[in-house]
């Protein structure tokens, strides 16, 4: 079943591509109930400003680096600017910004850039590795030992350090996080600096398979808000196997049932998991008494 | 220890502190007694920094609050147990507690924890449950308990028997006793006035966003008008 | 002849029985109170008779029919009414907009009449508009109708929740601690109030606090402790029954209750 | 988000009023053109103020349900010999429909589970038109007859331009759905689903029957959608699979949010302000794009009831 | 001043053929004006961006005619936007030049539209004569499903009886998929497929030449007309592009033209002015946009007049006019004007392109 398998490795693949983006999104969620549609263009920036600053002669690791803290800086900068001014605003105002900021985003990235696709080195080359007669580029396992981590960090980060639940308290009930003592603005201030450098590093590791230019960030955040919905919004372990579970769904329907139906299909089964779990597979239910 | 003058406050264009003068001397028990929606806890809403203040003054042992923000007064020792409880629904018995002390992080938290728990031993059953899922009075055991986990000098408590079981109650008041005992300052908003100025050493009544009558709780507690507006005896 | 017959109710959540093997009956234009310390499933009683939680086990029945398990709109249009301990307020509508939702059953037409304004529609709307002023009058919410409901105070509030359940024109009211956050002469108002209700004939269903009022309104007392009914009488027997005493009022607050009774 | 400053009347006075009088000052029929999209986005929207306004449930797919209406018109007179109007009423059946079949599974869900399924049905309907080539034209679309409206009312005198025509015709219909979903409004119906947008649980208890009161609302807002796909099809006499697109689908909600989801002449100035903008900005010509994100974020923070209700709020503010 | 106005997708998802041919329509404008314009006027350009959107493009499209009142507009950078906005131009009778692949645009002919791009149909034609004298019959296809992909594989598979070869596997990929494995793992699978083709544009066949590399399926690989720029090369990373085959226009190539090549001037002209310009390679989708600009100067300079019927019959009358793409001649029955020779069959080699005919 050399085929299986090679379906099974490429829906491994891309769900870790996913499961990364999907990962970006449970910070500033699980800090403030928001979807952040903007985090799709994070791991644009990640992927164009690694491009930028290697093309303009940096090794690697250093534009990635550079990459990855200045768009920590964006995702600060656009909690400082957009965000926080507008608190209090209802959710759907809150969602409609981050759409305004990834649309901006992407404007200024066209213009300090530029709207041509790139692409830069594999960490690891190129050669394929052989297993059970499928194979699998180097660079994936990159990306799926990235999403490991990143998931790792996360459930620790949550579940192990004060700061992760004040985090999911300022989220809970903000009035009742400050009146506690959690200063809500650096809070925020954080969970944006971590999503957003959470993003870049998944545009730095996912660049070389996916390849990247100003406008990937839509489709990329919106397959990661299928897969952290799936999976059940704000867990990480609800990100990370969602965003496995959607790549393989697509790479099966792709390779037994019909390549144009893969993306309807994953749709279908989130349709009926939802059905069935209307918080996803992880997600909490929210206990609120009447 | 806790001074207040000439506190405006507003929702919108309405206005519903119009100049509230009232202090609180360390280690005594003030409490606010005054019918619904007389503005009580827009005035604990105020003094804790979640409601804005648009004229007056705040001062704080000496330092003046009216622009510190509200997370920043908790460092100074002001606590608040609000009203609708405003617990952390999501997140369980234990970790509301673990947030309450959310400055500290040294072994006192547990003890302190331990000592919620001796207080309240339903909480520690209940202790991994998600906060949402208990009852309102556990609820409201919850919130009094968190606001004590941030080791407060002055503690605001909005209504703390309310859901509460008789038997609570009488805890409640009691548990407000032994905090003076222990130095901790005391501003405690009531419907149940008759229990509030019993344990109370002064009073305030407020009408409509003013301070109408104020003076030691056992004068105010045999006051003709406050026994037949309040106490309705 | 019973209006609410309760048998044997049960639920259980992640394994503790919350509530346990409840029963009782109701009488048309009776009072009765259930009682118990916090947590003891008053609360999640009234979810279960009002058909906001599944009953895992037993059996409510509204006039002879069986509506266990029935959703609470169902329940709504038997003439089952209810308030909330935390409060379920419409916050975005106005003090008036709240109770006139609380006529929805009575002024409830077709979509097409309410897309196209038939009169008919609009003589509904009038209808239990003007019934909805005279509701908030009797609560004392008169001279706020028109405020955004987000912006009263707590006592208000739980006060609006009254209007809006008698607007349904109920012939069972479940009220939970409808006097909470309410000093001792408002308490009274409420009590007034219901008692003026139950003259109509409506049975009450109450969950208090407030003994002085428990003890002054009610036919009949249920005492819940753990999710058990442990106990069950007149006002007078149950102030004095030691298990009641012990686990419920404390011997502090029941000197206190003898003193005043 | 009381609509306190728009009785009835008053908001189709003055939408009636706008719409009959802005062309005094249209300099080229160019400007009838932008018009009647804002109509035709405008009844969207206002499909959606039922649905998000009202009722407080969010939906990013109902570009889906225009894409239903948008093809009845293509696809209905060549395969089924129905006269293009008749197919766009046949598409709004269809879109009721569907809406009626998905909603029920859909609706039980909530917030942005909620979001993510209803995408998902836009997504699939949008993939269903592009892959579907041989009766859709694929990505690149197809041509949609014409309605002949405009050739009737020649025959009786009137002689409007084809901008002119579509700018008149859209405007009235969208007047006809404002009127209708104010109505709703301080109906029953309305009042039964601003209260379930309140509070789910109060709502059941005060007899709302949840479930088919979301699906109410829902099935209005498709058609709302539909009828204005249906209206963009035939006014364009082309149609892409774009029409249905994801895109399509948050434009509409941008559009509803950014003038203010609770007011139905606020969502409707926003599909205006949406419509127009990207014509206004092509002055800053690269620049665009990065207006276009500056000024959503703007609107939101500074407004953040969306556009009318926080001005209607200053101003009455200031009257005090 | 001579007014033309232009509608093109210099963002969104066309954006890397829309933004190409923008920013030549504005070089050459400008060169045109320095020069002294056109019969002594001076060209006046608009651009729109619609964003490949074909509902802002026929607004668009209706400001140019209505408000702006140009003369002739060029533009419609996909098949969809152009369809979209033929009706605008045909109806207020200005001469309109299409840069979109589709041959619906021009066929059945419409008295005002024409178009400059290469039909899918040739690109098709170009590579199945190819095929055949490699004597290969039996083919996979795998396309991208946005509308470059989903049109040139109807126009393959229309034509595709004529060469004899048989397509044995037809799967599809999304615009923005980043994995297309399962797909070619399939192909790989069925027996008896000799050569492999992928209408597409983007990063998809990038992304296939890459996993086809991976998959080591050892096929030849045709590639599209829609790659033809030497980004895609460095996308698919020389290595996984060696080998890789498709039918390219002059402009690719400009360098290797022979001497004696009619179009060597012109496309080494543009070429050379582009990447000085704006500093990046040129590509394909430029070269569309200069030959419209070209032919509509062209028929203007013979019109004599910016009437835009004159115009139209002047554009209709353009013969022998060298462009990047092939040599022009219109008539009444052709509003394309290009013959197969104006395709080259380049493949990949070490990096760069050669021509293999
Ligand atoms: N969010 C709000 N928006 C507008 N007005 C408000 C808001 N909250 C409270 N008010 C108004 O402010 C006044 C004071 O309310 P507050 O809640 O402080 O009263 P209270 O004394 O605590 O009453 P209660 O005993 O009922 O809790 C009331 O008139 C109330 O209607
Ligand atoms: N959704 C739920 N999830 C978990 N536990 C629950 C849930 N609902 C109720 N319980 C538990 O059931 C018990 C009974 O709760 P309930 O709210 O009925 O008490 P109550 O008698 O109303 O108390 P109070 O007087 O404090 O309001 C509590 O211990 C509570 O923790
Ligand atoms: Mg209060
Ligand atoms: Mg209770």
């Amino acid at each position: 079943m050399p085929e299986l398998l090679q379906f099974l490795l490429s829906g491994i693949t891309v769900g870790a591509v996913y499961a990364l983006v999907a990962l970006g999104f449970t910070i500033i969620y699980n800090a403030s109930d928001v979807v952040n549609f903007a985090q799709g263009e994070f791991v644009m920036l990640g992927g164009m400003i690694t491009f930028f600053a290697h093309a303009a002669g940096l090794p690697l690791p250093l534009a990635a680096l550079i990459a990855i803290i200045a768009t920590a800086g964006i995702g600060v900068a656009l909690n400082k600017l957009a965000i926080e001014p507008a608190r209090g605003a209802p959710v759907v105002s809150l969602i409609i910004i981050t759409i305004g900021a990834s649309i901006f985003i992407r404007g200024a990235t066209q213009l300090v850039f530029d709207k041509q696709i790139h692409r830069f080195p594999a960490f690891s080359g190129d050669q394929p590795i052989l297993i059970g007669g499928a194979t699998i580029l180097p660079q994936s396992l990159w990306v799926i030992a990235g999403a490991l981590a990143i998931f790792f960090c996360l459930w620790l980060f949550f579940t192990r350090t004060l700061i992760g639940r004040a985090v999911l308290a300022t989220a809970n009930n903000r009035i009742a996080a400050q009146l506690v003592g959690i200063n809500t603005n650096y809070v925020m201030t954080l969970s944006f600096a971590m999503s957003a450098a959470i993003g870049a590093l998944a545009g730095v590791l996912v660049t070389p398979i996916t390849l990247t230019s100003y406008d990937v960030g839509l489709a990329l955040a919106l397959k990661g808000f299928a897969a952290a919905m799936l999976g059940g919004m704000g867990n990480p372990k609800g990100a990370l196997v969602g965003g496995l579970l959607l790549g393989i769904l697509e790479a099966m329907t792709a390779g037994y049932i019909s390549s144009q139906y893969k993306d309807a299909a994953a749709f279908v089964v989130i349709l009926a998991v939802l059905f069935a779990m209307p918080q996803g597979l992880f997600g909490r239910k929210s206990t609120d008494r009447v | 220890m806790l001074t207040v003058e000439g506190l405006r406050s507003r929702y919108g264009r309405i206005e519903v502190l119009h100049g509230i003068d009232l202090d609180v001397a360390s280690g005594e028990i003030v409490t606010v007694v005054g019918a619904n929606g007389a503005g009580k806890t827009t005035l604990l809403k105020c003094l804790s920094g979640i409601q804005p203040v648009s004229a007056g003054s705040i001062v704080f042992r000496g330092e003046a609050l009216t622009t510190v923000p509200a997370h920043a007064r908790v460092r100074r020792g002001l606590a608040q147990s609000p009203e609708g409880r405003q617990i952390f629904t999501n997140l369980t018995v234990e970790e509301n507690l673990r947030l309450g002390a959310y400055l500290f992080s040294d072994d006192k938290v547990e003890r302190d924890r331990d000592d919620a728990f001796a207080m309240f031993p339903i909480l520690k059953e209940k202790r991994n449950l998600a906060a949402g899922g208990l009852s309102g009075g556990q609820q409201q055991m919850l919130a009094i308990a968190r606001a004590l986990m941030g080791r407060p000098s002055c503690l605001l408590l909005d209504e703390p028997s309310m859901g509460l079981a008789p038997i609570l109650v009488a805890q409640i008041f009691d548990v407000v006793k032994s905090l003076k005992a222990l130095g901790v300052t005391v501003l405690l908003v009531e419907q149940n006035a008759f229990g509030a100025l019993s344990v109370a050493d002064r009073g305030y009544v407020m009408e409509t966003g003013r301070i109408t009558m104020s003076g030691p709780a056992a004068e105010l507690i045999a006051d003709e008008r406050i026994r037949a507006a309040y106490l309705g005896i | 002849m019973s209006l609410l017959q309760i048998e044997g109710l049960g639920i259980d959540f992640g394994g503790v029985r919350a509530v346990n093997d409840v029963g009782f009956s109701l009488k048309p234009g009776e009072i009765v109170s259930v009682i118990g310390p916090n947590g003891a499933g008053k609360t999640t009683l009234f979810n279960m008779i009002s058909g906001v939680y599944a009953p895992a086990r037993g059996r409510v029945a509204l006039d002879g029919e069986d509506v266990t398990r029935m959703p609470p709109h169902q329940l709504a249009r038997r003439g089952l009414s209810r308030t909330f301990q935390n409060l379920q307020i419409f916050q975005s509508m106005s003090v008036l907009e709240n109770a006139v939702a609380g006529h929805h059953l009575h002024e409830r037409g077709s979509v097409f009449a309410d897309l196209f304004s038939l009169p008919a529609a609009r003589r509904r709307s009038r209808a239990s508009e003007e019934s909805a002023r005279a509701l908030l009058d009797r609560v004392g919410l008169g001279r706020a109708a028109e405020q955004e409901a987000g912006s009263l105070s707590y006592g208000a509030l739980k006060r609006l929740e009254i209007a809006r359940a008698l607007a349904l024109k109920p012939r069972v009211l479940l009220l939970d601690e409808p006097a909470a956050g309410c000093n001792a002469v408002e308490t009274e108002e409420i009590d007034h109030l219901i008692a003026k209700v139950a003259a109509e004939g409506v049975s009450i269903l109450l969950v208090e606090h407030d003994m002085k009022m428990v003890m002054r309104i009610s036919n009949h007392i249920v005492v819940l402790d753990h999710g058990e009914k442990i106990a069950e009488g007149e006002p007078a027997s149950i102030a004095r029954d030691p298990r009641v005493i012990e686990a419920y009022l404390g011997a502090q607050a029941a000197e206190a209750q003898n003193a005043d009774g | 988000m009381i609509m306190r400053l728009s009785s009835k009347a008053t908001t189709l006075l003055i939408l009636a009023a706008v719409i009959a009088i802005a062309p005094v000052f249209f300099p080229s029929s160019y400007y009838f053109r932008v018009g009647s999209l804002i109509f035709v986005n405008g009844l969207a929207v206002t499909g959606l103020v039922i649905l998000i306004g009202y009722a407080g449930q969010i939906s990013l797919g109902h570009a889906g349900f225009a894409g239903i209406g948008a093809y009845a018109c293509a696809l209905a007179p060549v395969h089924l010999g129905l006269h293009p109007a008749l197919a766009a009423v046949l598409g709004a059946a269809l879109s009721a429909a569907i809406a009626f079949l998905v909603g029920r599974p859909i609706l039980r869900l909530k917030g942005y589970y909620l979001a993510v399924a209803s995408l998902g049905f836009g997504i699939l309907v949008s993939m269903v038109l592009s892959n579907e080539a041989q009766l859709t034209g694929g990505p690149d679309g197809m041509a949609v007859p014409e309605l002949g409206l405009r050739a009737v009312l020649k025959a009786i005198g009137i002689d409007l331009s084809n901008t002119e025509f579509w700018y008149a015709f859209s405007g009235l219909v969208l007047v006809i759905g404002a009127w209708l979903a104010l109505n709703l409004y301080h109906s029953p119906t309305g009042r039964a689903l601003r209260a379930l947008h309140g509070s789910e649980v109060a709502a059941r208890t005060v007899g709302v029957d949840v479930a088919h009161y979301k699906l109410v609302a829902f099935v209005l807002s498709a058609v709302y959608a539909s009828v204005s796909g249906s209206l963009l099809a035939l006014q364009n006499k082309f149609i892409t699979p774009d029409v249905a697109g994801f895109m399509h689908s948050i434009e509409m909600v941008t559009m509803a949010v950014l003038g203010g989801a609770g007011s139905m002449l606020g969502a409707i100035l926003g599909a205006a302000i949406l419509t127009t903008l990207p014509q206004v900005l092509t002055v800053f010509q690269e620049y665009e794009q990065l207006m276009l994100g500056l000024v959503m974020m703007l609107v939101m923070i500074f407004m953040r009831e969306g556009l009318l209700p926080s001005i209607a709020r200053r101003i009455r503010g200031r009257a005090e | 001043d001579i007014k033309i106005g232009a509608t093109l997708s210099e963002t969104g998802p066309a954006s890397f053929l829309g933004d190409p041919e923008a920013k030549t329509l504005k070089m050459l404008v400008e060169e045109i004006n320095a020069a002294g314009g056109v019969n002594g006027e001076k060209i006046d350009l608009i651009v729109y961006d619609d964003g490949g959107d074909p509902n802002k493009a026929r607004t668009f499209a209706t400001r140019l005619v209505e408000d702006d009142e140009v003369v002739a507009v060029i533009g419609g950078t996909t098949t969809g936007t152009s369809m979209a906005i033929i009706p605008v131009f045909e109806d207020a009778e200005i001469p309109f030049i299409s840069l979109a692949g589709a041959i619906e645009i021009i066929d059945p002919v419409r008295p005002f539209t024409f178009k400059t791009p290469h039909t899918d149909r040739m690109a098709c034609a170009k590579i199945f004569e190819d095929m055949k004298k490699a004597g290969i019959s039996k083919i996979g296809l795998i396309s991208g499903s946005d509308g470059f992909g989903a049109s040139m594989r109807k126009q393959c598979l229309e034509i595709i009886g004529e060469y004899g070869i048989e397509v044995l596997a037809d799967e599809t990929y999304g615009p923005t998929d980043a994995d297309m494995t399962p797909q070619l793992t399939n192909i790989k699978g069925k027996d008896g497929v000799q050569a492999v083709l992928n209408p597409g544009f983007g990063q998809g066949p990038a992304i296939v030449t890459r996993n086809y590399a991976q998959l080591t399926v050892g096929l030849p690989l045709y590639q599209s007309h829609g790659v033809a720029s030497d980004g895609f090369i460095e996308l698919a990373g020389a290595e996984a592009a060696e080998g890789v085959r498709l039918p390219g226009t002059a402009l690719l190539v400009a360098g290797l033209l022979p001497e004696s090549d009619p179009q060597r001037a012109v496309v080494v002209a543009y070429k050379d002015a582009y990447e000085k310009a704006t500093g990046k390679p040129v590509s394909t989708f430029g070269g569309y946009a200069h030959d419209a600009l070209r032919i509509l100067v062209d028929a203007i300079t013979r019109a004599g007049s910016t009437e835009p019927s004159a115009i139209r019959d002047a554009i209709e009358g353009t013969s022998g006019l060298v462009g990047t793409t092939g040599t022009v001649t219109m008539t009444a029955e052709d509003h394309l004007g290009l013959d197969l020779s104006a395709f080259r069959m380049l493949q990949i080699e070490k990096g760069g392109w050669k021509i293999v005919e």
